[in-house]
């Protein structure tokens, strides 16, 4: 589940775990800019559902980790209109599910109010939405809605797959005008990596390509670039050599790195625990289609996505309904061998 | 039910018979010994996901379930165990969804946050706080449409009445006039978060002025003032008088779900719920009045014991679905 | 603007415009099954903000056409409740973009129930989305939001283009026991087209061929039907013979009708109004993408969606935000020319 | 501002000086007039889209925002012409606007449903009913968080008053005791539904009690009686307290926006509110208090109507803006 860190320059890295790493870029912003504010749903002394703000409330006061009522699209709302006038609230969804109470503030408000008043505010907001399945919350605890948000154009959209990303993004979006929405997949809450202590940044719209390769490009986001370079591995085995790029950000796509790729080794894979119709996959498939990289394609793209469900409860259900490395390392070995 | 009540006797006493009475107490005990049975099995990990334990709260599901005909309806909670068994569901079915198998009320799909027994008329427990809550609207003007004569009862909690769902809602059932009450379980805390920190009323009751109907804050650990108030309810919303809400005054004795620290409240606090134990009272009423010997509390208590067993031992036995079963049920067959 | 309707063996057609045809399969519904019920803001002596229910309020009484508070969540969860428990309601949304407010009810409950509850139960309810752009009303009240539908199982999702599919496809919903989500357009509310005036229903889960052609097929949607026929009209003068399938359904896609097409013309271009990232053309690439009809491509896929942003009001840039006859026309010719 | 009021004047008089008091009709004129500047070029096809007048309204915006200080705030909603020229907002910038040009409040961008005046602190009207609410009581939050001392006003209609987020916004306000005023313009209906068929309240303003705040139902067509109410709120907001809920009570002459027959109202009703219209009131008194003589007032709609005439012909000669600047500010520039 660990991915190597290769890109800071930082001395003193530490290893910390996704939820820590997203507590010390709070720490930090909540220390240096007096702006910041925390809202959220049992964020105070809970310490947050998955228990990512911790103490914060303690060191900074229940001025600055503000516990809302449960009221998700007043919550949300409350945040636009601070972040409007001069607050930088960084709101967290207990669960990116509950989101959908509030996606009148967030997409027609947050998103739009720029653009509505011809460029005479921005809205410097952020919002954290814990997502994803794996924990046997069933249907309404486990969904990945990132989708949604990334067709609204006014938002950024990322999905950070490690700690290090997850405090770099987080920081960036904290100091970035526009609303940004922070995808975060539970399961990835305890998993482990190298991160600096202290301040850094890592670019809202930039991919990675996690695993370099020659035979196929896997891109994937959020938990599924853990399972695909597991399945990346693997397949090397077979001898199948697989470049692995993480997403990380969702809207923009980044597209160059993902043609560039798709140049090099003319297959495309996408994997996503979203459902496949119409999740992420949908547009970077679409989007390496109706691209210059079109002519290098050498197969069919296959999309790995959500199974056309609403998540079950019982765990091999729920196991069924999403990619798994098998999944994965099945699919990618017949593309390649031209079985599909 | 709808007797006048005797002078001097609670409520509970003068109007309801002996065997119903013995009823409602074995379903409190059934509750109760149903929710340690699901958190010892989620303990020994042969239970997964996680579950939110009424454990403290049955008065207010027995005794407002009691007061309904068998075809009347409930919405329920994540919360909502006591609910599903006060409405008359089986603790077999019930542990066989928990153990996520073919033979539980939702074949193993919902687990404990969506059980639901429509054929007892417990539309579902809900994943989402205050979701129920225009669905038992909907339930209502169902009844009111169809003239079906129901009453739908509406549970949900003290956090879920800052939820913009609840407020649109009691405003709509209102204003048409349904058969629904709305029974608003307060045990004092969201998930961590207190009612005084979240709510600016001094009692959730008080916002039934906002919607035009009766509204009533009653000891919630007591079964009989439960029925009592939710009587006056049902009767009302039978009659087509419109809506009512009733918060009852309650307490979870564990923490919110199986994640707790319990950071937000203290040990004392704790304790002091737990000597107010409503099945101890309702119990010793009983006994008090002489509807039960302490001999019948005790042996109703075995066969609960035995019959939890029974079910857990139903639930492992059953069958698990098969995988590729994943997308059946997302649609309704055509055929 | 008007397309021909050729499927028809009712004699009895006369000519209506696409809100009568709605008005009438509603009518029709309310006389024939006492459990169906209208729900939505304004709907009754008002006739509804665009006129769909007109004067059924006085037909069928109060208790049938049931003007809602202005409650969007609440009011959606209402129809949720009573669709699960024996009526059979069809709600309004006055404008699509306020069911952002109810998208809880609409995709945690009414897509989730029967699968959470293992089967036990199915949630008939219709719910009409009048969508797009065109009237100059701007960001909060244009918005094309199918896509987010169409990514969530449990629900289905359609635009008909047509008065005669308007009114067949609507009955087809009310009969239908899952929840079917209508979205009309409202620059097609006043289109006039034949219409038989008894009952009848068009399937739910069908695309139609529009025109038949050999070049390209384009695949559109709603309004987006219209200009692209009047688009292959124009093409076709450039000797450019394109095939122009009406979507209809988006969830589920009528994947053969698709293939089948493109199979044969070997070129494929998707005009829908949502924003292009995430909309529903992205869906219909990436599904051919990754079908056997890849092999059958001779150019990119193309898509012509809506512009990354809110709409504007200024009318010029509100008609610069969605695909344009010109837009489709000269876009079409250049990937048929080989020339992107 | 806060000065006591004098016995027996009505509070305006008695609180403002002639300058002010000239000032708030000369607003209302302006606020009438350029509504019916707008629906005459609307009519006449040089303005698209829809638009919602406030035509009969003018004395609740005026009497509102004449408390506020410059730096306060307001948010606004769909028939929000009247608020944004209330704050100080020019006609010119207005029509510009509505006319879609580049020297519009929002550059065209958003028309009449989105105009907003960020210098003036009129932070937006808003196509979603209630959707400026909660954005309100955020405003307000930072005025606390960063100790701005400013106080804002939220406006929003009695059809606003059943949304969710009405619910949830004034719950937050009030548990975190935040510098912001709710004041509910009730003219009646919604679109077409009127308050008795759509809210299960006697008055909007007893809702308040739900939420812990004053609630005050007033005459919102007698600019005295709304600046009395809203200088209350705006004192106790910004001495910490909290908020405040004020109803005013009015009425909207036209449809509800341009495209309404009026089946749910009769022509009597409508004829009985012109009758009460607030400027006609509220130059009767500041004639009758001689602070304006008659010719004063002749003066003023003269120079009124000049300058809705001058604004008019600015935005007719305004650039429009290039359609290739379609997805400019979308994001902020990075520079
Ligand atoms: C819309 C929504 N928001 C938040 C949650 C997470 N959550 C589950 S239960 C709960 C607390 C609910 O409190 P209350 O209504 O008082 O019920 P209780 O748990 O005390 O029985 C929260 C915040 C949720 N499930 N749904
Ligand atoms: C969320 C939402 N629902 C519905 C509408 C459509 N709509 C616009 S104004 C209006 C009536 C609003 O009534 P009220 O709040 O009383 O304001 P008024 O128009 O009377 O000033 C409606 C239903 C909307 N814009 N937003
Ligand atoms: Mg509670
Ligand atoms: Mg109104």
């Amino acid at each position: 589940m660990m991915v190597d860190e290769r890109h800071s320059d930082e001395a003193d890295m530490v290893e910390m775990s996704y939820a820590e790493a997203i507590r010390s870029a709070l720490d930090i912003a909540l220390t240096t800019d007096e702006r910041v504010i925390l809202m959220g749903e049992d964020i105070g002394v809970y310490g947050g559902a998955f228990q990512v703000t911790g103490d914060l409330i303690h060191k900074h006061g229940e001025d600055r980790v503000i516990d809302t009522p449960i009221s998700e699209l007043g919550g949300a709302g409350v945040a636009v209109g601070a972040a409007l006038t001069g607050l930088r609230p960084v709101f967290e969804f207990q669960f990116s599910d509950f989101a959908m109470l509030a996606m009148e503030q967030i997409c027609n408000q947050a998103a739009k109010l720029r653009y509505m008043l011809g460029g005479a505010v921005s809205v410097p907001l952020v919002m954290r939405f814990p997502a994803g399945s794996g924990t046997g919350a069933a249907a309404q605890h486990s969904q990945s809605l990132e989708a949604w948000l990334a067709h609204v154009p006014g938002l950024k959209v990322i999905q950070p797959a490690t700690p290090y990303d997850a405090k770099g993004m987080l920081l960036a979006a904290i100091e970035d005008p526009d609303p940004v929405m922070i995808f975060e997949h539970k399961i990835l809450y305890k998993s482990k990596g190298m991160v600096p202590t202290g301040y850094y940044t890592v670019p809202l719209d930039k991919s990675e390509v996690r695993r370099e390769g020659s035979d196929v490009t896997i891109v994937a986001s959020s938990l599924m670039v853990h399972k695909s370079l597991e399945a990346a591995q693997q397949l090397s085995d077979q001898g199948i050599s697989a470049e692995v790029i993480d997403l990380k950000s969702i809207r923009p796509i980044d597209k160059d790195t993902i043609l560039d790729s798709v140049r090099k080794t003319s297959r495309l894979v996408c994997v996503y625990e979203g459902v496949k119709t119409l999740g992420i996959g949908a547009e970077i498939s679409a989007m390496v289609a109706e691209s210059d990289a079109f002519d290098f394609l050498d197969a069919p793209i296959l999309r790995l996505g959500g199974a056309e469900t609403p998540m079950p409860y019982n765990p091999d259900l729920e196991r069924a309904a999403v990619p798994q490395i098998d999944d994965i390392v099945q699919n990618v070995s017949q593309l390649v061998k031209g079985e599909r | 039910m709808t007797k006048p009540k005797k002078a001097n006797l609670p409520f509970a006493i003068a109007n309801y018979s002996p065997d119903k009475l013995k009823d409602a107490l074995r379903k409190m005990l059934l509750i109760r010994k149903f929710e340690e049975g699901a958190e010892d099995c989620y303990t020994r990990g042969l239970i997964h996901g996680t579950m939110h334990l009424s454990i403290g709260q049955e008065a207010s599901a027995v005794g407002s379930c009691m007061v309904l005909d068998a075809d009347d309806q409930i919405t329920s909670t994540h919360r909502g165990h006591g609910h599903c068994v006060a409405k008359g569901a089986k603790a077999s079915r019930m542990f066989a969804e928990f153990f996520g198998k073919e033979t539980g009320y939702c074949r193993g799909r919902g687990g404990s946050m969506h059980i639901a027994d429509f054929e007892n008329g417990n539309l579902g427990a809900n994943g989402i706080v205050a979701g129920g809550i225009p669905i038992a609207v909907g339930a209502a003007l169902t009844s009111k449409r169809l003239k079906l004569n129901k009453v739908i009862l509406c549970f949900f909690g003290d956090g879920a009445n800052n939820e913009g769902a609840f407020h649109e809602a009691l405003n709509m059932a209102s204003i048409w006039k349904l058969p629904v009450v709305f029974i608003c379980e307060n045990n004092k805390y969201g998930m961590s978060t207190s009612v005084e920190r979240s709510t600016a009323a001094a009692n959730i009751a008080d916002r039934a002025v906002a919607y035009s109907m009766p509204g009533v804050t009653i000891d919630g650990n007591d079964l009989s003032a439960v029925s009592e108030a939710v009587t006056k309810a049902v009767v009302r919303a039978r009659a087509g008088e419109g809506p009512s809400l009733v918060e009852a005054l309650t307490y979870r004795w564990r923490g919110h779900s199986k994640s707790d620290r319990n950071r937000y409240r203290t040990k004392e606090e704790i304790a002091e719920w737990v000597a107010k134990d409503p099945i101890v009272r309702f119990s010793a009423l009983l006994q008090e009045h002489k509807i039960l010997t302490n001999q019948d509390v005790r042996e109703l208590e075995e066969s609960v014991d035995k019959e939890i067993a029974e079910a857990i031992e139903f639930a492992k036995e059953s069958p698990a679905p098969f995988a590729s079963d994943v997308t059946r049920d997302v649609y309704t067959e055509l055929t």
